[in-house]
């Protein structure tokens, strides 16, 4: 009965999402549908979780139909390791926001659940140009809801993030066309399938022009220094489940996308230029993690180590090892659990609080002890301690980069230094020394918002203590792709190109 | 010899050019462009003299069922503008810039 | 010769009546010296043994169009007062050449490139009422038809911008 | 040849279910009636006991069988496995370890007792014992972890409870601070830590990641790659065992509670780096370049330390220095490739330095939280038992014959010595002098002379029983431990050594009995010096001097905190305000402004050109076509 | 038979429009019938033209039009697309003059006069029959333009229109005469085998194809002769905006790449200016759209830049097995947005179209929500958002671009769509994240509200369920 599973999640949120905005619905009602819904895609996803069987690496719950047979375009779906927890995130995190926050209109809820189903939607598309359609579609509710709901000065937020990812996708757009048009060339038949399009011979100068556009698509949406300078304020401008939204989920799909389409089509290119992409990845990553440490703001603090910690994941994907890989695909489910959670938290705080500044905050750890336990354990999460779900694939992707090269490893080290020092600076402020009379009566979590929170708490140690049953589905995929990508890029080398990582790209995993 | 005619032609094209972009009197424009289809008039005879064939004739014809056609819409705009404004300058109709 | 000589004087006649076309301020001289152009371009037809065309010419151009656009100045009856001081229009018409240079030279160049372009003798009835209108009515069907209603809309619209209106039903 | 034992887990797992039971009924009720204390007590104490118990199980299993097969492995479960790393949530039972085991769990029960008395009438009371479980239950995952990322597990899990216990009491900004200095402090050593895991893991670790599987396979280490990790290694030990140049947290970590820095801050934690360097002593025999190293860090630190313990007025500082030294001693210990010496002085410090640590624990407690030993005096009267245990401990710091610091000290500057590394012999001898100086200089400002701040004196009072008896029964661990790895030359055979034997790959010079007699007697005598300058000088009461000179600046340390303050602190911070400040908004965001600005200036500019005048549209197209037609006159010939 | 039915709907709507233009002459007889009639009029020629299978291009009545016409499904694509836009149209006045009172009965007789134009010219392969229809439907528009003889603009977007369009017609004639002096005749087969004869660089050929790209460049308003296009949109009602907007460059478009398609030769020697052309109408269309705060004008002006992804398609059509799918599917997805536009802008509008600028539009979402996200669909179909039909069409126009190794071309199309994203995204913005100032109430019929629904779905239909022909 699951076999379009995928699909159902894909469009049960669209549909939702659209019946309220075309039919009356009040806040109140508007706000139980969503929860309802997002339930439901929950236990789909769990279900889904638990049928997959991963041994073998390849696509299952697969669905594919003919869309558009003159250019080859499929609707085609599937779950592999890459994807597997990336929709894990997109699927299972939802139901948080509609019970955290209970101050929007049925407008809001609507997008939130469009976006949902894009973004699971983009995830599990295996064609590309059904990709590129749900991820532009995802982007729409987002510029809805952070122009609508957003901060004070959200319309430059706004502007900035829609224009500035609009463009990066457009660019991607051509690439893709390029892709398939060189696919149509080489074999003749039009197909934008990825797993035919990884059959691709590209070269020359255009080839790496579209890999470039690719690229740039997607180190605008982790985001990747230099683009990342969206993230901050459209992190800040966001209401707080967007925010949330955004960071524990969408940035991801950038990530996913690199892995998904970018490593497979263009070995060759990504082998070439993965010492400047991982530079751009460990220099982000500690950039942002420095002006984290400057920030007053704890919700704009939480956005440059989102992009901190984006920086490091994007990282893995470029070392070309199954280790790194692995880590980057584990770390993207352990960083949207915590640092998804911190957002929620930080809402929580704004909510009671009404305001994010870190100066007012001081001694909350003494009125709400079990709130700040959760979020010691989130923020422990996100700095990788051992025991939670933040260290593993920390841990994986250093390992992987150390073997990429010794220089970007101790780079990518740093962040174990760099990411405490915010993080503890920050909790001391907040959490410790002395309450003042604004936090004086600083409500402890209820029962209600302890039981949402309970399981992501439980999921992030869970995934730090017993990661195996997750590694386990996700390690074989990592390997073939790996393993594809190096034959490829050893047998090119064998024709006499010079890379940078030759050597490295010949281990046996 | 009927390069001669066409070189004429060619002539009375660019004249008719010249009137369009250095006239405001919408007149003059008009009877530009009436001047630049006799000049395409011309080409059409020439040629169909050249070629022997008399289609050049017929299209000629039907140029100018088309320039009696314009003329007479042209009649009837400049009546209009000149109902609005009791000026014949083109450059005093410039509401729409920018 | 005397063909030569006709030619060479009906080309002069018709670029005087443009350029007069272009110099006059007032657009009745305007339209007179386009008169002057039409009648010698229906001269040139003639020459090039175009006898139909020649007739048209006459008819159609310097008689219809030609007195229509004189009926309406007239009409609107212009005075000097009205029409646009235009100034620093030599200005323009130097400016206008200039920029026109090219176009003609580029025209010029391409008829220099025309083959075989002596005249020919033709067959007698070349361009006769009878065999143009054979033409018109065997190949040039269509285009015949189509003009009745490009004249339609030609009418109906002049009626509807100039004439009475029955405004608001 | 490796048994397995299934109980292993239960080790650290007692502990941790103590902590999280105890964490959570103090976060659910602390908000309304908290529970009462001796409840909490109890519950925390059941842990570490029961581990303490298992230890004796685990240690006698070992003794009963061959030498060669004393490895007790117990592989949970699989942790991670990717590609060809494979990381088994796996313990590794074998001599070293068991004794490690044995005084971290007695030790952590003594201090889980004392403190039920120190801490009572705490409000956070619950709290603490369960952050001192949740210590006790890493520091055994540490110590018993079957491979390098185990034990980094334990590794950062003592480290996270030593920033919690330091900011215990965390209402006091200071106190807090000292906490993040500490973390960040171990998060640069971690970063050692990890950077030597990776790259030991690409050389050898492929076929298992384990400490018997790279024991085995060893042999086949690149020499540049194995140099680079002991090296690497060894920062991860600098960073938790307090050497140089980072050991500038722990005299901050004072901040925390007395029993937490007898427990974390001198008996236990902090010597995880020299178990460490003992761990991998199969790597670092092999280079003995890397093994220097350690050995001139560790004396040299130990130097630094013992220069500044003789000018510190804070009783808790002087002895925190005094810890900085003697793991410097371990380390030159370790660094000779006398491993068992090395550990052996970590097991014999553990119960002195605990024991003089809950000593002034109870000193300060008897006068209210007070420690400057310059407004104490002649407290011998009014708590005997403190004095006696404390003198004890004294005496056993500062290598007095026949104490246990005098066996194990002499132990490691004999190896020293034996090794031919003079130069660190030399240096330990002198720091040995130095000891005693500063031990006896705490113990006759504190105890002797006349009482300086009289009514804090006359409030003073002996402690409850349940704080001196775990004084008084490591008094007796710090009086006879030294006996049990008594040398040759006094009739012994060097048990500890033996026993240790099958973990550590060292091998024991054989040098002549004089070289072994020079170094006792040299330490005799340093000790010796040590203890009368301390008795001219403050034997019959001394007045606090002014310190100048060079006394003033060993007081400030050297200055050294401010230095790296200055030099990494705070450019730091600058470095991130000004990318916040300057570079985020004008620099890197350059590109998407301009072009927008850009755009918009064009869109304005372009207005211009709709200039409404038909001719003028009609001279554009004509302007386009003469352009045209220039162009296009070049194609026709 | 199958000429005659391929040849009804131009039939069936050119005696719609005597019949109006007749029934004009009535005293009695009122408007509401006359929209009616042309709506029925273009339903009935729609659907027959969506009944009669045309297969590949043959010639109709080849024995007495001699081969001037000729239908294909392309053309039969295209002649939907016109057929729809007047269907529309009618729709969209019938509320329009409701509000604004100055039209009559002729209004529908010319409006069909000139779509009958527009089918002729799709179908014509003549040059002089090309160059009639095109005047048909240039005097139509004209007319349309200038009807309300009350408003001084009007008078002036049909003196600046007529004026030049006559100019560019004058171009016409002189590059036919060219042509014909070269060929020998101006059926576009001829000119192909000439071309496919001897060189497609023959003088007077180059010559009389540039004078009549011109006309037709001038037609679709490409740089630089697109001046006039944004002061004639600005003038005309917005009824008529949308259907010279659509219906008028679907026409110009399909005659264009029909007479393109024809001749390999000549195609091949033109690519280059076409690509500089297209390339400087995108960037051109931008820069002014982008400095617009009237709606009409900006959308006149991104109608430009839609002109450029039009030639960037022409540039890319390959002559052999030309089906012109791409052409043909980007102007239904751009007809189906723009028409919905104009259409809710000219309910919207008001009396005297007095809502016309961004600002007029703030907070509209607050009041109409559906409407708002009516016109949100419109403005992101433009833009070339997926799902809309506007994405599908500008990812045709890209493949084909690519396929014919045009990849700088395609890039720069990106580009030029990504810096059109600008101005889509202002009036978003004005609408969805303002607060209200109008309460934007309306009169009139529903009609026009109708029809920008439908053209909502449609929008949708076409881009989820793309039918290329």
């Amino acid at each position: 009965m699951f076999e379009y599973a995928l699909s159902v999640m894909i469009f049960l949120p669209i549909l939702a999402g659209l019946a309220l905005f075309l039919f009356p619905f009040s806040g109140g009602a508007s706000r139980i549908t969503g929860f309802i819904v997002s339930i439901i895609i929950l236990f789909l996803g769990v279900e889904l979780f638990l049928g997959f069987s991963g041994s073998t690496g390849a696509m299952e719950y697969a669905e594919s139909r003919a869309w558009i047979e003159s250019l080859g375009i499929r609707y085609s779906l599937g779950v592999d390791g890459i994807s597997l927890l990336v929709l894990m995130a997109g699927a299972i995190l939802f139901p948080m926001v509609f019970t955290v926050f209970s101050t929007r209109t049925k407008g809001f809820y609507a997008n939130l659940l469009i976006t949902q189903g894009a973004m699971i939607g983009a995830i599990c598309a295996t064609d590309m140009v059904l990709f590129y359609i749900f991820w532009e579609i995802m982007l729409l509710p987002i510029f809805f809801m952070i122009g609508i709901y957003g901060g004070p000065n959200r319309l430059p937020a706004t502007l900035k993030i829609t224009l500035y990812t609009i463009s990066g996708s457009l660019l991607m757009l051509a690439g893709i066309v390029y892709v398939g048009v060189a696919y149509h060339n080489q074999f003749g038949g039009w197909t934008f399938d990825i797993v035919e399009l990884s059959k691709l011979q590209l070269g020359g100068g255009f080839a790496v022009l579209a890999f470039f556009l690719f690229m740039i698509a997607f180190a605008i949406k982790i985001p990747l220094f230099p683009f990342h300078t969206w993230l901050p304020d459209a992190y800040t401008e966001a209401p707080n489940s967007t925010t949330f939204v955004l960071s524990a989920i969408m940035a991801k799909i950038g990530v996913y996308g690199v892995i998904r389409f970018v490593v497979p089509v263009f070995e060759i290119e990504l082998a070439r230029f993965a010492i400047l992409l991982s530079l751009s990845g460990v220099v982000g990553m500690m950039y942002c993690g420095l002006a984290a440490i400057a920030q007053k703001d704890m919700k704009r603090m939480l956005a440059f180590s989102s992009a901190s910690h984006m920086g490091i994941i994007a990282l893995g994907v470029f070392c070309m090892n199954v280790q790194a890989l692995t880590g980057c695909l584990f770390q993207i489910a352990a960083h949207a659990t915590s640092t998804g959670v911190l957002f929620l938290f930080v809402g929580l705080m704004e909510e009671r609080m009404q305001t994010r500044n870190i100066a007012d905050f001081g001694g909350i750890a003494y009125r709400a002890p079990i709130f700040a336990t959760f979020f010691a354990i989130a923020m422990l999460a996100s700095v990788g301690l051992p025991g939670t779900s933040g260290f593993i694939g920390e841990f994986l992707i250093i390992l992987g980069a150390i073997k990429f090269s010794g220089f970007i490893g101790f780079l990518a080290g740093t962040s174990l230094i760099i990411g405490v020092c915010y993080m503890l600076w920050m909790f001391q402020r907040v959490f410790f020394e002395k309450p003042n009379e604004r936090t004086e009566n600083f409500k402890d979590l209820s029962i209600s918002e302890a039981l949402t929170f309970l399981p992501v708490i439980l999921l992030i140690l869970a995934m730090g203590i017993f990661p195996q049953p997750f590694i386990k589905k996700i390690a074989p995929t990592a390997q073939l792709h790996i393993a594809e990508t190096s034959i490829i890029i050893a047998k090119n080398q064998l024709a006499g190109t010079t890379l940078p990582i030759a050597s490295d790209t010949h281990q046996k995993n | 010899m009927i390069q001669d005619y066409l070189i004429l032609s060619v002539i009375l094209f660019c004249l008719g050019i010249l009137g369009v972009i250095t006239r405001r009197n919408v007149f003059s424009v008009f009877m530009s462009i009436e001047l630049m289809l006799n000049a395409a008039n011309l080409a059409f005879i020439a040629f169909s003299r050249l070629h022997e064939s008399m289609d050049g004739h017929v299209l000629a014809m039907m140029v100018m069922a088309v320039a009696a056609a314009e003329a007479a819409l042209a009649l009837a705009v400049v009546i209009l503008l000149h109902k609005h404004k009791s000026k014949l300058d083109t450059n005093i109709f410039s509401l729409l810039k920018g | 010769m005397f063909a030569e000589a006709l030619f060479f004087g009906f080309a002069v006649l018709s670029v005087l009546g443009a350029i007069g076309l272009l110099l006059f301020r007032h657009p009745m001289n305007g339209a007179m010296s386009l008169v002057v152009t039409m009648i010698s371009l229906a001269g040139l037809y003639a020459l090039l043994s175009a006898k139909l065309i020649f007739a048209l010419q006459l008819i159609v151009y310097a008689g219809a169009i030609m007195s229509l656009v004189l009926f309406i100045i007239m009409f609107l009856n212009i005075q000097e007062s009205d029409l646009p001081a235009e100034k620093g229009r030599w200005l323009y018409q130097l400016g206008g050449i200039i920029v026109i240079i090219p176009i003609a030279s580029f025209l010029i160049k391409i008829v220099k490139s025309i083959p075989g372009s002596q005249a020919t003798i033709v067959g007698s009835g070349f361009g006769g009422v009878k065999e143009v209108g054979l033409v018109l009515f065997q190949d040039w069907l269509l285009p015949f038809e189509i003009v009745s209603i490009l004249l339609l809309v030609a009418l109906v619209g002049a009626v509807v911008l100039a004439g009475k209106r029955r405004m608001g039903k | 040849m490796e048994h397995t034992v299934t109980y292993l887990g239960f080790i650290p797992l007692l502990p941790l279910i103590g902590a999280v039971v105890i964490g959570l009924l103090h976060m659910f009720t602390c908000k309304r009636t908290p529970l009462p204390e001796i409840f909490y007590g109890a519950l925390a104490c059941v842990g570490p006991v029961l581990s303490f118990f298992l230890a004796l199980v685990v240690f006698f299993q070992l003794k009963g069988l061959p030498a060669e097969e004393r490895f007790l492995t117990h592989n949970v479960f699989t942790w991670f496995a990717v590609g060809d790393l494979h990381v088994d949530m796996g313990f590794l039972a074998d001599p070293l370890s068991s004794l490690m085991l044995l005084f971290v769990t007695f030790i952590g029960s003594l201090i889980h007792i004392y403190s039920i008395g120190y801490m009572a009438g705490d409000e956070n009371f619950g709290k603490f014992f369960s952050y001192l479980n949740l210590f006790l239950g890493s520091m055994l995952i540490l110590v018993l972890g079957s491979g390098p990322v185990v034990m980094f597990v334990g590794w950062e899990g003592v480290g996270l409870c030593s920033y919690l216990l330091i900011s215990f009491y965390s209402k006091e900004t200071d106190n807090v601070l000292a906490g993040n200095k500490a973390f960040i402090v171990n998060r640069i050593g971690d970063l050692g830590f990890v950077l030597g895991m990776s790259f030991l893991f690409w050389a050898i670790g492929a076929s298992g990641f384990d400490y018997l599987s790279l024991k085995a396979n060893v042999a086949s280490i690149p020499p540049g790659v194995g140099l680079a990790v002991c090296l690497l290694l060894f920062i991860g030990a600098c960073g938790k065992s307090a050497q140089i140049p980072l050991y500038v947290w722990l005299p901050d970590a004072m901040a925390g509670p007395t029993p937490v820095s007898a427990l974390i801050h001198a008996a236990t934690m902090v010597t995880a780096g020299v178990y460490m360097v003992a761990r991998f002593s199969f790597l670092y025999a092999h280079y003995p370049v890397a093994g220097s190293v350690v050995a001139w860090v560790g004396i040299l630190t130990a130097l630094l330390a013992a220069i500044f313990g003789m000018f510190q007025k804070d009783i808790k500082k002087i002895l925190a220095y005094s810890t900085v030294s003697q793991l410097g001693y371990m380390f030159a210990g370790v660094g000779v490739a006398a491993y068992s010496a090395g550990i052996f002085h970590v097991f014999t410090h553990a119960f002195f330095k605990a024991l003089l640590f809950l000593g002034a624990g109870s000193v300060i407690y008897a006068l209210h939280h007070e420690q400057d030993i310059w407004k104490m005096g002649g407290l011998k009267d009014k708590l005997p038992r403190t004095y006696w245990t404390m003198l004890v401990g004294a005496f056993a710091l500062s290598g007095c014959p026949p104490f246990s610091g005098f066996f194990s000290k002499d132990e490691i500057l004999f190896s020293a010595l034996a090794t031919g590394h003079t130069g660190i012999w030399l240096i330990g001898v002198l720091v040995a002098g130095m000891t005693a100086y500063y031990t006896f200089r705490m113990i006759f400002l504190v105890f002797h002379g006349t009482p300086r701040v009289q009514e804090s004196f006359d409030h003073a009072h002996e402690p409850p029983a349940v704080m001196t008896v775990p004084l008084i029964i490591l008094a007796v661990g710090a009086l006879f431990t030294g006996f049990l790895n008594l040398p040759g030359i006094f009739g012994g055979n060097l048990n500890v050594s033996h026993w240790l034997a099958p973990s550590l790959s060292e091998l024991h010079p054989h040098v002549s009995v004089w070289i072994e007699l020079l170094a006792i007697t040299t330490s005799v005598a340093a000790f010796a010096i040590g203890i009368t300058f301390a008795f001219k000088k403050f034997g019959q009461g001394a007045t606090e001097p002014e310190f100048i000179g060079f006394a003033k600046i060993a007081y400030r340390k050297f200055y050294v905190d401010e230095i790296y303050n200055a030099v990494f602190v705070q450019p730091y911070k600058a470095f991130g305000s000004i990318i916040s400040k300057f570079l985020e908004p004008n620099v890197t965001d350059i590109h998407i402004k301009l072009c927008a600005w850009l755009y918009q200036k064009a869109g304005t500019a372009f207005k211009v050109f709709q200039v409404g005048y038909v001719r003028i549209y009609a001279i554009y197209m004509v302007i386009g076509l003469s352009l045209m037609s220039l162009f296009l006159s070049q194609t026709i010939k | 038979m199958n000429d005659f039915l391929s040849l009804l709907p131009l039939l069936i709507v050119s005696s719609g429009a005597i019949l109006l233009m007749l029934l004009a002459a009535f005293e009695k007889s009122r408007l509401e019938t006359a929209a009616y009639m042309s709506m029925g009029f273009f339903a009935v020629a729609f659907f027959v033209q969506l009944l009669v299978g045309c297969g590949p291009a043959t010639a109709v009545f080849a024995g007495v039009f001699n081969g001037m016409l000729v239908a294909s499904t392309f053309t039969q694509a295209a002649g939907l697309i016109i057929l729809a836009c007047g269907f529309f149209t009618a729709m969209t006045t019938h509320s329009y003059f409701k509000v604004n009172p100055f039209c009559t009965l002729e209004f529908y007789a010319i409006m069909m006069f000139g779509a009958c134009g527009m089918l002729l010219l799709t179908l014509s392969q003549e040059l002089i029959t090309s160059f009639i229809a095109l005047e048909i439907m240039s005097l139509a528009i004209y007319v349309l333009v200038g009807y309300d003889r009350s408003n001084i603009k009007a008078a002036e977007a049909v003196l600046k229109y007529l004026m030049l369009g006559a100019f560019a017609g004058a171009f016409f004639t002189m590059g036919t005469a060219l042509i014909y002096g070269g060929v020998k005749s101006t059926k576009f087969i001829e000119i192909g085998a000439f071309c496919a004869a001897n060189s497609a660089t023959a003088p007077l050929i180059i010559g009389g194809t540039f004078f009549i790209f011109v006309a037709l460049l001038f037609k679709a308003a490409a740089f630089p002769f697109h001046a006039w296009v944004i002061d004639v949109y600005d003038g005309a009602s917005t009824p008529v905006t949308g259907f010279m907007a659509t219906a008028l460059k679907t026409a110009i478009f399909t005659v264009f790449a029909n007479f393109l398609a024809q001749n390999s030769g000549l195609h091949g020697s033109w690519v280059t200016f076409l690509f500089y052309i297209s390339v400087l109408t995108m960037f051109g269309g931008n820069l002014i759209a982008i400095g617009q705060s009237n709606l009409k004008r900006m959308l006149a002006a991104s109608g430009i830049v839609h002109s450029g992804y039009l030639l960037i398609a022409l540039v890319a059509i390959s002559s052999e097995h030309f089906t012109g799918s791409v052409i043909a599917y980007y102007l239904a997805a751009y007809a189906a947005g723009t028409l919905g536009m104009f259409a809710a802008l000219s309910y919207l509008g008001g009396e005297g179209e007095k809502r016309c600028t961004f600002d007029d539009f703030k907070g509209l979402a607050k009041v109409r929500p559906y409407s708002a996200a009516a016109i949100t669909v419109f403005l992101l179909s433009m833009a070339g958002i997926p799902p809309t039909a506007g994405f599908m069409g500008k990812f045709y126009v890209i493949t084909s671009a690519i396929s014919a190794n045009q990849m700088a071309l395609a890039v720069l199309g990106i580009v030029s769509s990504i810096l059109s994203m600008w101005y889509y995204l202002r009036l978003i913005i004005n609408m969805y994240f303002h607060e209200a100032q109008d309460n934007f109430e309306t009169k009139g019929s529903v009609f026009a509200t109708a029809c920008t629904f439908i053209l909502v779905f449609c929008v949708f239909a076409i881009g989820i369920y793309p039918i290329v022909i």
